[in-house]
């Protein structure tokens, strides 16, 4: 498999129902500047890391000057199967940025969200992505790191050597750390942490740190999977490209209806044209990509 | 039963060119979309005698109760869409109109024969939101401009020609005059409005291309407004869109006179609304029919 | 210091004609409404030659994000205007702009020199979304009668002259251009989108008019765009308006190359709007001059 | 003083602030198929029996397909000088007819509304209507009742004598009644209801009991005050008419601005022309509406 071949779609078992679906809002907690809300999901399969839901909360959605009047696409960040009372609980971590991450912020325990999901592809795992890799590189940044979580849950359950980077700005805006904990409450070992101020972890860049691991020896042979703001996906794919490690990124393009009808998640690809990142991605392999830009982030 | 040119249709509600890929959403959604496809008529996204990838991002952009887009329309050509998209949209369980739009009357004769010669086909519908590349003049804006080419077009097909006006001018009644003079089968209306929004981050406008097209139920007074005028000037069909998200938006645009109603936006939001917007739309009809608006007292 | 065809105002915001009554506001705030008034420059609802109602009710009805009116431009008359208003609006402590319409070339002159002989008023806006009599075409969809009424008024004073535009034209840039020949000093726009709205209750349209026009936030992107398109074409002032209902709207309308901007919907939802679209906007303004937009990281 | 001539303006005492302001809702309580909501207004003065305000909620207006956009006008019902923390408590009655309404009756304590008010005028006294008048009728139908509960209030505190008709479809629908009780909780003496399925008070409508009372010796030197629905008004009006007897409406028509701005408000004079009820009114007199009607109600 190419660096530049698409990732397989993934098969009937994590394909969304047809439809929206009304779930309701097991519970909301804020989480280091961020807000984690929890769904349960009655109707759907349990989703894969990398796929995301169409979100729009029942109520004040439209509530500010007309907005937020489309659905808002958003990464599962943690499932659990057997929520109380049946169904999978989607865990959604949130930044509040604007109507629509604000509404859903807003929603409280018993508040109904309307869901369309899972959608779009999945990261693969780093056999599948090049046989016999060493294990995986996760690096996540701001509110970013969402399906980092998950995907770190299943590489841990299924053993696949894995690594964890993920960087934040400061103490105040490291949203979603809890997630990345294990069932004792502390930071799984594989997570090593970079602040802007080092505040926690070291001091700089989460691209640091991945820049020592690309150094060593067995970098090669590894698989990055990374999700963040448009600068540190394009830093991510840079390195990874100038060290030949493959990589997957999961990217973020405004999306209108995730479920390739409206044509607005448009993405360049390095040859001409655009990709659909709804049905062709979110997760693209690096070289689906050339530069990643903010133009469409 | 619902009809529209001859064609008989299980409900009143189609979907808008443009708003719906169905061979995406089966891709996303599976067979289930057979099952209870949410239109009961497809009509394809708008296809151009050559491919074209579509316009640079920023496509969309949210409004107040509406969205901009410049999508650009992305499309494989004519002869991709004739031989790898028209063999599945043929698999739909619903009759199928093909979105065309050609910038010289010969590319567009061309299309329109090449798309209904095919047997699939149940209708075209002609996107004249365009440039006439000897005239300038957009097509859709002009009535005797759009006459000329329902002439040219009208030889090559038996087929129903349905003709997609465009907001943008004083007096949509007398362009779809001049379709019907041309020899139109039916009229559909509103596409989007031109629009546009500056990003307030950077402070120019918004979308890539600099301006887009409005839809969204922002749109809906215009869209009525301009059925009630083209009804109240043609005895052509009309397919009535803009903004519509519920039932009674439909009952709104078929009371002033739509024949039918297309479904476009509102899909983004809920990929079943087609069938929603029906189901509500026949519970409107029906408890007007069984009683007449009362006043209440207290 | 904002300034308008040589008219010092104090801030950048001020009303859409019709959408602000002083006199009525004064009855009923009282003099705290001259304290603050919320508008930099007035402008008056628009008067025409002889008395009129309006039109019968019903008159407004809500719409996503918006609303329709058929108002009917219920006035005194050019001398009821005179005799009762301008006196009362002369006290307003801001520059008086007062609107006209009529729909022969010589009634609109006669307006417009008896208006402008009056020294408390410092402009003329021409409010052109009416018949010519004569032609029969409105003359603000068209280009030529555009510029042939101006050339009409052009001689009855030095005072500004504002045209007003209409919006239900495929383009309004050919219509400002008509102005600026004519010898206009500036244009406003947008007046409302024709539109309309079907009743449930009754299932027919709910205003009594049968139609009326569409403002408020979701008529903003087709406001937008059309002021991006007449800035593109010529070098007049422009009054851009139309869903303005925040500091940062406003700001949209300035990027764009409006002049100046006017308030009119929102100030039904806020009788202070004016004053607070003005010192959001010198927030908005502030803030871009302190920072460039910045990328955060995370 | 004619049955034609408008009513006299509100003086400065309560003429509303300048501007919209916003309030904190006190309580709300459902009352008889309507709901009761209490805002604390620390700047505004005491509103007069017939004054209204343009209401509009702070969470969830615009929340149903983009409405409700305008505020809605509505009566004040009744007022308490010094509530708790300072400030005027207004009660408004509210029936949830529409997407404004009911995101007003949506509105929990300490939740915000936007107000501007109070605005229009105000019902006169009998003795100005017609000197030496015997007394008062007050004719409420449905949610129209509001304002006459603060009438009879100031009525009753200053010994104006009053009789209060009260109609109702049925028991389920009979709101508002409790604003109409005294300090015993029971319904004050003056107040007879009417009721179509005969479930309370006397079978029938509230103009039938107008009707007996009109039929009355001192009918001619009464006033009747009425709101109500517009069928119900017409009745009211077309009665006082054919009896000789003044009498006030307080109409309803669509209302964008309520301050006279926007000219939407429009009630047709009987000599041709219209009034803009938002400052002419909303409370006529009966000889200045022709017709009462539902096409501008
Ligand atoms: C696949 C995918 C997964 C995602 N996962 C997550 C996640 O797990 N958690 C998370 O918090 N976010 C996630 N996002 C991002 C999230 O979808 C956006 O932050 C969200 O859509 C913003 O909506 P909003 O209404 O809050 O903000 P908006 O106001 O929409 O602002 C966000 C940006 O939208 C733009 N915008 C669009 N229209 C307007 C307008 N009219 N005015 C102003 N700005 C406008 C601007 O560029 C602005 O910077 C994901 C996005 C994608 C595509
Ligand atoms: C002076 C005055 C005092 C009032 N006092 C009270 C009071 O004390 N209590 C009270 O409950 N009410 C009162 N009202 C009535 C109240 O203002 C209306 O019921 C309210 O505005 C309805 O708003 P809504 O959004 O709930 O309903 P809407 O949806 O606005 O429906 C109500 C009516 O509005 C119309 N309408 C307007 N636009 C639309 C649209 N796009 N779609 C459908 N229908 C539309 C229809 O005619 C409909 O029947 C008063 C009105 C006035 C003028
Ligand atoms: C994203 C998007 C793409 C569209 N593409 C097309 C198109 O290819 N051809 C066309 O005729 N109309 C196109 N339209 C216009 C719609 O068909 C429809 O006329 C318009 O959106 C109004 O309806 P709505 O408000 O229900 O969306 C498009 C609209 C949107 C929003
Ligand atoms: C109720 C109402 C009355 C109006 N009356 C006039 C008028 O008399 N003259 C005029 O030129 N424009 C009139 N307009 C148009 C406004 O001046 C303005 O162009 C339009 O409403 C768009 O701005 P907005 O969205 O901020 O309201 C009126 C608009 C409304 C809503
Ligand atoms: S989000 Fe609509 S096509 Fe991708
Ligand atoms: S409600 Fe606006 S003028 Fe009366």
């Amino acid at each position: 498999m190419t660096d530049s071949a698409p990732l397989p779609r993934p098969g009937a078992a994590s394909r969304a129902p047809f439809g929206r679906r009304l779930c309701t809002t097991a519970s909301s907690r804020d989480s280091g500047g961020y807000r984690v809300v929890s769904l349960v999901d009655r109707e759907g399969p349990e989703p894969l890391p990398g796929q995301f839901y169409m979100l729009a909360a029942e109520d004040g959605w439209g509530a500010e000057d007309g907005r937020a009047f489309l659905p808002r696409a958003i990464s599962v960040a943690e499932t659990r199967v057997g929520a109380a009372g049946g169904g999978i609980r989607l865990d959604f971590l949130l930044d509040a940025v604007g109507p629509g991450t604000r509404a859903l912020c807003d929603a409280r325990a018993g508040e109904k969200i309307w869901i369309t999901g899972p959608l779009g592809n999945s990261f693969a795992s780093p056999r599948e992505v090049a046989p016999g890799a060493a294990g995986a590189v996760l690096v996540g940044g701001g509110v970013g790191v969402a399906p980092l979580a998950l995907l770190r849950r299943r590489f841990s359950e299924r053993g696949v050597p894995h690594r964890v980077l993920l960087g934040f700005r400061d103490r105040a805006h490291s949203g979603g750390l809890d997630l990345f904990c294990g069932s004792s409450g502390a930071l799984c070992p594989e997570v090593r942490l970079a602040t802007e101020d080092g505040s926690q972890g070291v001091q700089g860049r989460v691209t640091d740190l991945l820049l020592s691991i690309l150094a060593g020896d067995d970098a090669e042979s590894g698989v990055v999977y990374s999700c963040g703001p448009p600068a540190m996906l394009e830093a991510v794919r840079a390195l990874c490209a100038d060290h030949g490690v493959a990589c997957e990124l999961a990217l973020e393009s405004p999306m209108a209806c995730g479920f390739g009808a409206c044509f607005g998640c448009a993405v360049p690809k390095p040859g001409g044209g655009y990709l659909r990142l709804c049905v062709d991605g979110p997760v693209l392999r690096g070289g689906q990509v050339g530069e990643v830009s903010h133009a469409y982030a | 039963m619902p009809e529209l040119c001859g064609i008989e249709l299980s409900t009143p509600v189609i979907n808008a060119s443009g708003t719906y890929d169905a061979i995406a959403a089966r891709s996303v959604f599976g067979d289930e979309l057979l099952d209870d496809f949410p239109f009961s008529a497809f009509v394809s996204k708008t296809i151009t005698p050559e491919p074209r990838a579509g316009n640079a991002p920023r496509r969309i952009w949210e409004t107040p109760s509406g969205m901009l887009n410049s999508i650009g329309l992305p499309n494989k050509g004519l002869e991709g869409f004739l031989a790898e998209d028209l063999p599945r949209l043929a698999e739909l369980p619903v009759p199928l109109i093909v979105s065309i739009m050609a910038t010289t009357r010969e590319d567009f004769a061309n299309c329109v024969e090449r798309v209904a010669r095919r047997p699939e086909v149940a209708a075209i519908e002609l996107n004249v939101s365009c440039p006439n590349v000897h005239s300038g003049l957009i097509v859709g804006e002009n009535p005797s401009e759009t006459e000329a080419l329902l002439e040219a077009l009208r030889p090559q097909t038996e087929k129903p020609l349905i003709v997609k006006l465009t907001p943008n001018t004083a007096a949509p009644a007398a362009v779809a005059a001049g379709a019907e003079r041309g020899g139109a089968d039916a009229v559909s209306l509103i596409n989007t409005l031109k629009g546009t929004a500056v990003d307030p981050a950077s402070g120019v406008p918004a979308l890539g291309n600099g301006y887009g097209g409005l839809s969204g139920p922002a749109v809906r007074p215009v869209a009525l407004e301009q059925v009630r005028s083209v009804r109240a000037r043609v005895g052509l069909s009309i397919v009535g869109m803009g903004g519509i998200s519920s039932g009674a938006d439909a009952a709104e645009f078929l009371a002033l006179g739509a024949t039918v109603v297309a479904v476009g936006t509102e899909s983004f939001r809920d990929p079943r609304a087609g069938s929603r917007v029906a189901a509500e739309l026949e519970c409107t009809l029906l408890s007007e029919r069984s009683s007449a608006p009362a006043l209440h007292l207290d």
